[in-house]
């Protein structure tokens, strides 16, 4: 028992991955309503930036700017690959929004079932 | 020639940013033309140096491939560079007054630079040897299509794009979570150099786990059956020169990635030796090739038609990858540039219908074969090379394919490949016989032949249809180097 | 010309014919005029291939590579020879037939018409110069698109129905069947060309032998073996020229040819006949031909009942090469050109009536021998040739299949072919009865009946004569059959 | 005077801090935690912040709808031509070194520059979405 403890503690950084990844894409399924959806997408998406920032720190490192008084650095590459993938999270996230904006124009709704319900009524 | 393979990026890049800000839709357009009359001869060089020397590398910036980004063209994304440019080329052309009828004006210079951002996105996903600058670059192609369907006259194009926004996205990150257990485990993202790595560690579960996230994030990209939902609506809602550019170039390329992953990266022992990829990926290719094609048959519109259609078309991508041999795989690649002119050929042909008469459904283009014989006729050709009646490029891909499960040992497969022509018949059928072989419709009546301008392009991807279909031998030669390049990897 | 060049000329003349005709769409008379120009250098350059054949040449030439192992090949063999004559020869006949036919009939869309019709040809010559499995699997599938139009000739419902049936049989049969069957072979034999003796001698056993043979003839729906035959009834919405060369010649002979050149060149005569692999084949072509009769018997309409004995006429050649036996080998190679004639004059004849005064019905047809004599003593002329009796083309066809049947002791085949003689006497004679003794209908459509067009009614005679010529001067056809056998 | 005068007088006061801070953030990268793409997310927002409180007519005269399209891809631009240029130059693409006639400063110009590059468009494309979703139905 004291094994599947200490194995749940010392990778929490992976179980608190793992736990909104899973929460953002139940919400994305389990959501009709579209700005909530995009919510538990970026949920999701977030659950990545903390999966590629976790391993690149390094026990006792420091921040990657080269200095005489350090010899141990964290890992800088995964924090400028998540910065990109932040930008792409953000980028996605307004497009997302401007389509809703939209289609609350043209719908008059943002609930899913209803959408469908008015284009199957055509 | 150096600068080739990151100008076949850069290209369109700078040319998306010309399009932002001239902002006039005729400048916009010619920008797009210049653009994609460039791109084809880079990948045509870039393809051709491939072939005789193997591999091309380019490192951006200077850095070692370890440290930085590295472009890297062999045979196998040499030719889906050469085809999704080349696919670009020929729609610039019949852009123009499409885009001009279907857009508002002020919207003509967006879509252009929305365009030229996907097609630089697609290039880069093909060209890049970086797993993560490939996400990038799958983002940046995903975002621009995303908008490119939302310019879509129907306000039903608005929910399309949110729908496969939302699925494109969890498909991106699903890629990007097995990209980064890849990382841990290799500490690299140049795919090279991965693949060299990832077979010391191949039986751990992180490996397993990542294999397991990419298949499904890139098959939820090239809508390997059940993951196409997004699929339909998008392309039958989507501005008519959109369907076309994205019909036939976006699902190639998550199918070239895909297939630079489990054949490269992974390697196509380990993946299909001694994973369960096979099995899977056959069932799912069968029921995308007979379902859609079923559900396909039952449309009243054609552009959606042709979109069911073009889920049951990857169906015999993925399922020449999943043969994994030579033949199979020659079949796969063959497949890919016979659907991607034959499509890009069939949305031309509807878009110039649309151009023309306003309007898609079946049921109004009673007779159209009438007043625009040329365009039906191009779509007929091109319906032809999809059905795979020989002459045509798809007969080859399919007798690759028959082969290769003969070969296999399978005959039910065989069977079952060349049954569903049947279905593909009955649907292709339903499209010519109405346009042909009815009484013409008041719709049919008032339309008139397509523009030249829109002519020339769709007949030039027909009779490409029909030339390779009879001149086989030299795209089937490029891809049975790309199925022994895949398969004869740095394994 | 060396017959290679001729070769390659008489494919070519019938597609250029294709493509010429729509330039005079304006003038329908010299529309015509050049689909006949077409037609007659069509059949000079096929009949300028008989001397050099008879004498043992072989012409043959390369004219794509698909791919490596699928090489476009056209290479003439005498059954090649026999069928490319009897489909040129005929298109001369037929063309000015329609002539007549269309124009009285006022049908509408002719320029379509005849631009299928010689591309119709172009792909049956094709198939008839095919030298490999997938040459004459091309030009095949060729023939089924370019007829599909004419089919769907009225463009109403019922004419679109037909046609949809007719291409998800024929092509469906191609598709799922017959390029399986051929890539199969391909595999197996590690080749697809055409030699004497087969390909597959030895390389598959009784079972797999079997299974490939039973792909190939349900594959070949254009043969209307049962149950693979439906498309054709179905097909006669066509207008009658169509249903003439097309479904009494062209298409379902091409059907026929393919099934024969299989089971002579492809897996072969000798293979099949030591390993018993082929035996049911006799049985299956058996029953299409009893089986079809006796639906014929039933057809009141004419055109369906012609088309029920024309399966029924197809299974004849299908059986004759599944007897696997010399002289039925050369009744079956023969039957294809004696059908073919008596056939033609056939629907010629139905044609004839249809034009005159809509007589499409075996009931309608009481004393109209006496209004139009010549449409009628032709068309008893075709129904004798078809039931057998001298001095016609067909006595001598099924002549030789009987012999080969009783020479190879298949007793289940003779009387196959002794009952189906009865039944097709039993329904080509009635129609003959009723025109010639008994007295017009009532009425003044009777009074009104008159000879058809001169054009139809030359067309008809020559066809009738050809009928009867065939019987006393046998000896080209027979020729290139018995060469069949030598190799 | 309206209710909302203490939100107005603190933006007053808040604005050029903001700005001076996006500046710091801007410079202080080569440095420090820092760089283009936070400078840039600093200096939209404090853009944002003027017109939520402003009043999106406001900050549209400082900054116009076409002014912010026509920055967006000259960020790009600057940052594509930082590329071109040491192409032209004889090296790859992005190829700092070859920036200025000593490596180590050509790293320092090209980061310095790409970083310039980013800082605009993401400013100006935060600004974007801002006019893009506020102005709704108000046109």
């Amino acid at each position: 028992m004291s094994g599947l403890v200490g194995d749940l503690v010392a990778h929490f950084n992976q179980w608190i991955t793992v736990f909104l990844m899973v929460s953002g894409l139940f919400i994305v399924i389990a959501r009709g309503n579209m700005i909530k959806k995009l919510v538990g997408l970026s949920l999701f998406q977030t659950s990545v930036y903390l999966l590629y920032i976790a391993p690149g720190k390094i026990l006792g490192g420091t921040a990657p700017i080269i200095s005489p008084r350090f010899s141990v650095y964290s890992n800088p590459l995964p924090h400028v690959l998540i910065l990109t993938a932040i930008v792409v999270g953000v980028a996605t996230l307004a497009l997302g929004l401007a389509l809703v904006v939209r289609i609350n124009e043209a719908y008059g709704t943002i609930e899913e079932d209803e959408i469908f319900e008015q284009d199957s009524g055509r | 020639m150096q600068q080739l393979p990151v100008l076949q990026v850069v290209i369109p890049l700078l040319g998306a940013l010309l399009c932002a800000l001239v902002r006039r839709p005729l400048a916009a357009w010619l920008v797009a033309t210049v653009v994609s009359w460039t791109v084809p001869v880079i990948a045509v060089v870039l393809l051709h140096e491939a072939l005789v020397d193997g591999v091309v590398s380019y490192h951006l910036g200077g850095w070692d491939p370890s440290l930085g980004i590295e472009y890297r063209v062999d045979v196998v994304n040499g030719l889906i560079l050469v085809i999704v440019s080349v696919i670009a080329a020929v729609i610039a052309p019949f852009a123009r007054q499409s885009v001009a009828a279907e857009l508002a004006p002020e919207r003509v210079a967006w879509f252009y630079t929305m365009y030229l951002l996907s097609l630089a996105g697609m290039l880069g996903i093909t060209i890049t040897g970086d797993a993560f600058n490939a996400f990038v670059f799958l983002e940046i192609s995903s975002l621009s299509s995303y908008a490119l369907i939302a310019l879509g006259r129907d306000r039903r194009a608005l929910v399309a794009a949110y729908q496969y926004l939302i699925l494109g996205t969890i498909g991106a990150t699903f890629y990007v979570i097995g990209v980064g257990l890849l990382y841990v485990m290799t500490g690299t993202l140049n795919l090279g150099l991965m693949a060299e790595r990832v077979v010391a560690v191949e039986t751990t579960r992180p490996v397993i786990a990542a294999l397991a996230f990419i298949t499904v994030g890139i098959s939820l990209k090239l809508a390997l059956f059940p993951l196409h939902v997004w699929l339909p609506n998008a392309y039958a809602y989507a501005p008519s020169t959109a369907t076309v550019f994205l019909a036939a170039t976006s699902t190639k390329v998550a199918i070239y990635l895909l297939t630079r992953f489990l054949f490269f990266v992974f390697g196509a022992r380990f993946v299909f030796g001694e994973m369960p990829v096979t099995p899977i990926f056959v069932a799912f290719s069968i029921a995308a090739i007979f379902v859609a094609a079923t559900v396909a048959v039952f449309q009243s519109d054609a552009k959606r038609l042709f979109a069911y259609s073009s889920v049951a078309q990857i169906g015999y991508i993925t399922l020449g990858l999943a043969l994994a041999t030579t033949t199979g795989l020659t079949g796969g690649f063959v497949h890919i540039i016979a659907h991607a002119l034959t499509k890009a050929a069939l949305f031309m042909a509807l878009g110039a219908i649309m151009f023309r008469a306003g309007t898609v459904a079946i049921d109004d283009l009673g007779g159209i074969g009438r007043t625009m014989p040329l365009t039906v006729a191009a779509l007929t050709v091109a319906g032809l090379s999809l059905i795979g009646i020989p002459g045509t490029i798809g007969f080859v891909s399919k007798w690759y394919l028959v082969v290769a499960s003969f070969e296999a040992g399978w005959w039910w497969l065989a069977f079952l490949i060349v049954a569903s022509s049947l279905i593909t018949l009955v649907y292709v059928g339903r499209v010519v016989e109405a346009a042909w072989f009815r009484e013409p419709t008041a719709v049919a009546l008032a339309a008139r032949e397509a523009p030249a301008a829109m002519l020339i392009p769709i007949w030039l991807l027909a009779g490409a249809t029909i030339y390779l279909g009879l001149d086989a031998g030299r795209a089937a030669g490029i891809a049975g180097k790309v199925a022994a390049t895949l398969l004869g990897g740095p394994q | 010309m060396s017959p290679a060049t001729l070769l390659v000329t008489a494919l070519v003349l019938p597609a250029a014919t294709a493509l010429l005709v729509p330039l005079f769409a304006r003038s329908p008379n010299r529309r015509e005029a050049v689909t006949l120009l077409g037609a007659v250098a069509s059949f000079a350059a096929v009949a300028a291939l008989v001397p050099p054949v008879l004498a043992g040449a072989r012409p043959a030439v390369d004219l794509l590579d698909v791919l490596p192992g699928l090489v476009i090949t056209l290479a003439l063999e005498p059954l090649g020879m026999l069928f490319a004559v009897v489909a040129s020869g005929l298109w001369i006949v037929n063309s000015l037939y329609s002539i007549g036919y269309m124009r009285a009939n006022d049908e509408p869309r002719q320029t379509t018409f005849y631009v299928c019709f010689a591309a119709a040809i172009a792909a049956t010559l094709g198939t008839a110069f095919a030298g490999n499995l997938f040459t004459l699997f091309l030009f095949y599938e060729a023939l089924t698109l370019v007829t599909y139009p004419l089919v769907t000739h009225h463009r109403d419902e019922e004419a679109r129905r037909a046609g949809r049936l007719y291409l998800l049989m024929l092509v469906g049969g191609s598709t799922v069947l017959l390029l399986p069957a051929i890539a199969w072979t391909g595999i197996v034999a590690g080749s697809l060309g055409f030699h004497a003796g087969g390909i597959l001698a030895g390389k598959l056993g009784t079972a797999a032998l079997a299974l490939l043979l039973a792909l190939y003839v349900f594959g070949i729906a254009k043969a209307a073996v049962m149950p693979m035959h439906f498309w054709l009834p179905a097909a006669m919405v066509a207008p009658t020229p169509v249903s003439a060369l097309l479904h009494a010649v062209a298409v379902v002979k091409a059907g026929v040819f393919f099934i024969t050149k299989v089971i002579v060149y492809v897996i072969g005569v000798d293979t099949l006949r030591a390993d018993g692999a082929g035996d049911w084949l006799v049985y299956v072509a058996s029953f299409t031909v009893v089986v079809a009769s006796l639906v014929a018997l039933r057809q009141d309409h004419l055109k369906r009942r012609l088309a029920y004995s024309t399966i029924s006429q197809l299974s004849y050649v299908v059986l004759g090469a599944a007897l696997f036996n010399p002289l039925a080998l050369i009744g079956a190679a023969l039957h294809i050109a004696t059908h073919a004639v008596a056939k033609i004059t056939l629907f010629f004849a139905a044609g004839s009536l249809h034009t005159a005064g809509h007589v499409d019905h075996v009931s309608e047809m009481d004393g109209v021998g006496r209004r139009m004599p010549w449409t009628m003593a032709s068309f008893a002329i075709g129904a004798l040739s078809m039931i057998g009796v001298p001095p016609t083309a067909g006595f001598i066809s099924k002549w030789f299949i009987l012999a080969g049947a009783a020479g190879a002791g298949q007793w289940f085949a003779v009387a196959v072919i002794v009952v189906s003689t009865l039944l097709n006497a039993g329904y080509f004679l009635p129609p003959v009865y009723r025109a010639f003794a008994r007295a017009p209908a009532d009425g003044d459509r009777g009074d009104a009946l008159a000879e058809s067009p001169w054009p139809m009614v030359a067309a008809l005679v020559a066809t009738a004569i050809a009928t009867v010529a065939l019987f006393f001067f046998p000896d080209v056809p027979y020729r290139l059959a018995g060469m069949l056998i030598s190799g | 005077m309206r209710l909302d005068i203490i939100l107005r007088v603190t933006t007053k006061l808040l604005l050029p801090l903001m700005l001076l801070f996006a500046a710091y953030v801007q410079f202080h990268g080569d440095f420090g935690p820092g760089g283009g793409f936070q400078a840039g997310v600093i200096a939209g927002a404090t853009f944002i912040l003027y017109g939520l409180i402003y009043g999106l007519g406001a900050v549209m005269r400082v900054l116009p709808m076409a002014l912010v399209e026509t920055l967006i891809p000259l960020g790009v631009l600057i940052y594509a031509g930082v590329g071109v240029f040491a192409m032209l130059a004889g090296g790859n693409f992005l190829d700092y070194t070859r920036l200025a006639h000593e490596p180590a400063h050509g790293q320092e110009l090209g980061v310095f520059l790409v970083e310039v590059g980013v800082f605009v468009t993401v400013s100006s494309t935060m600004l974007a979405i801002f006019y893009a979703l506020a102005g709704r139905g108000r046109r």
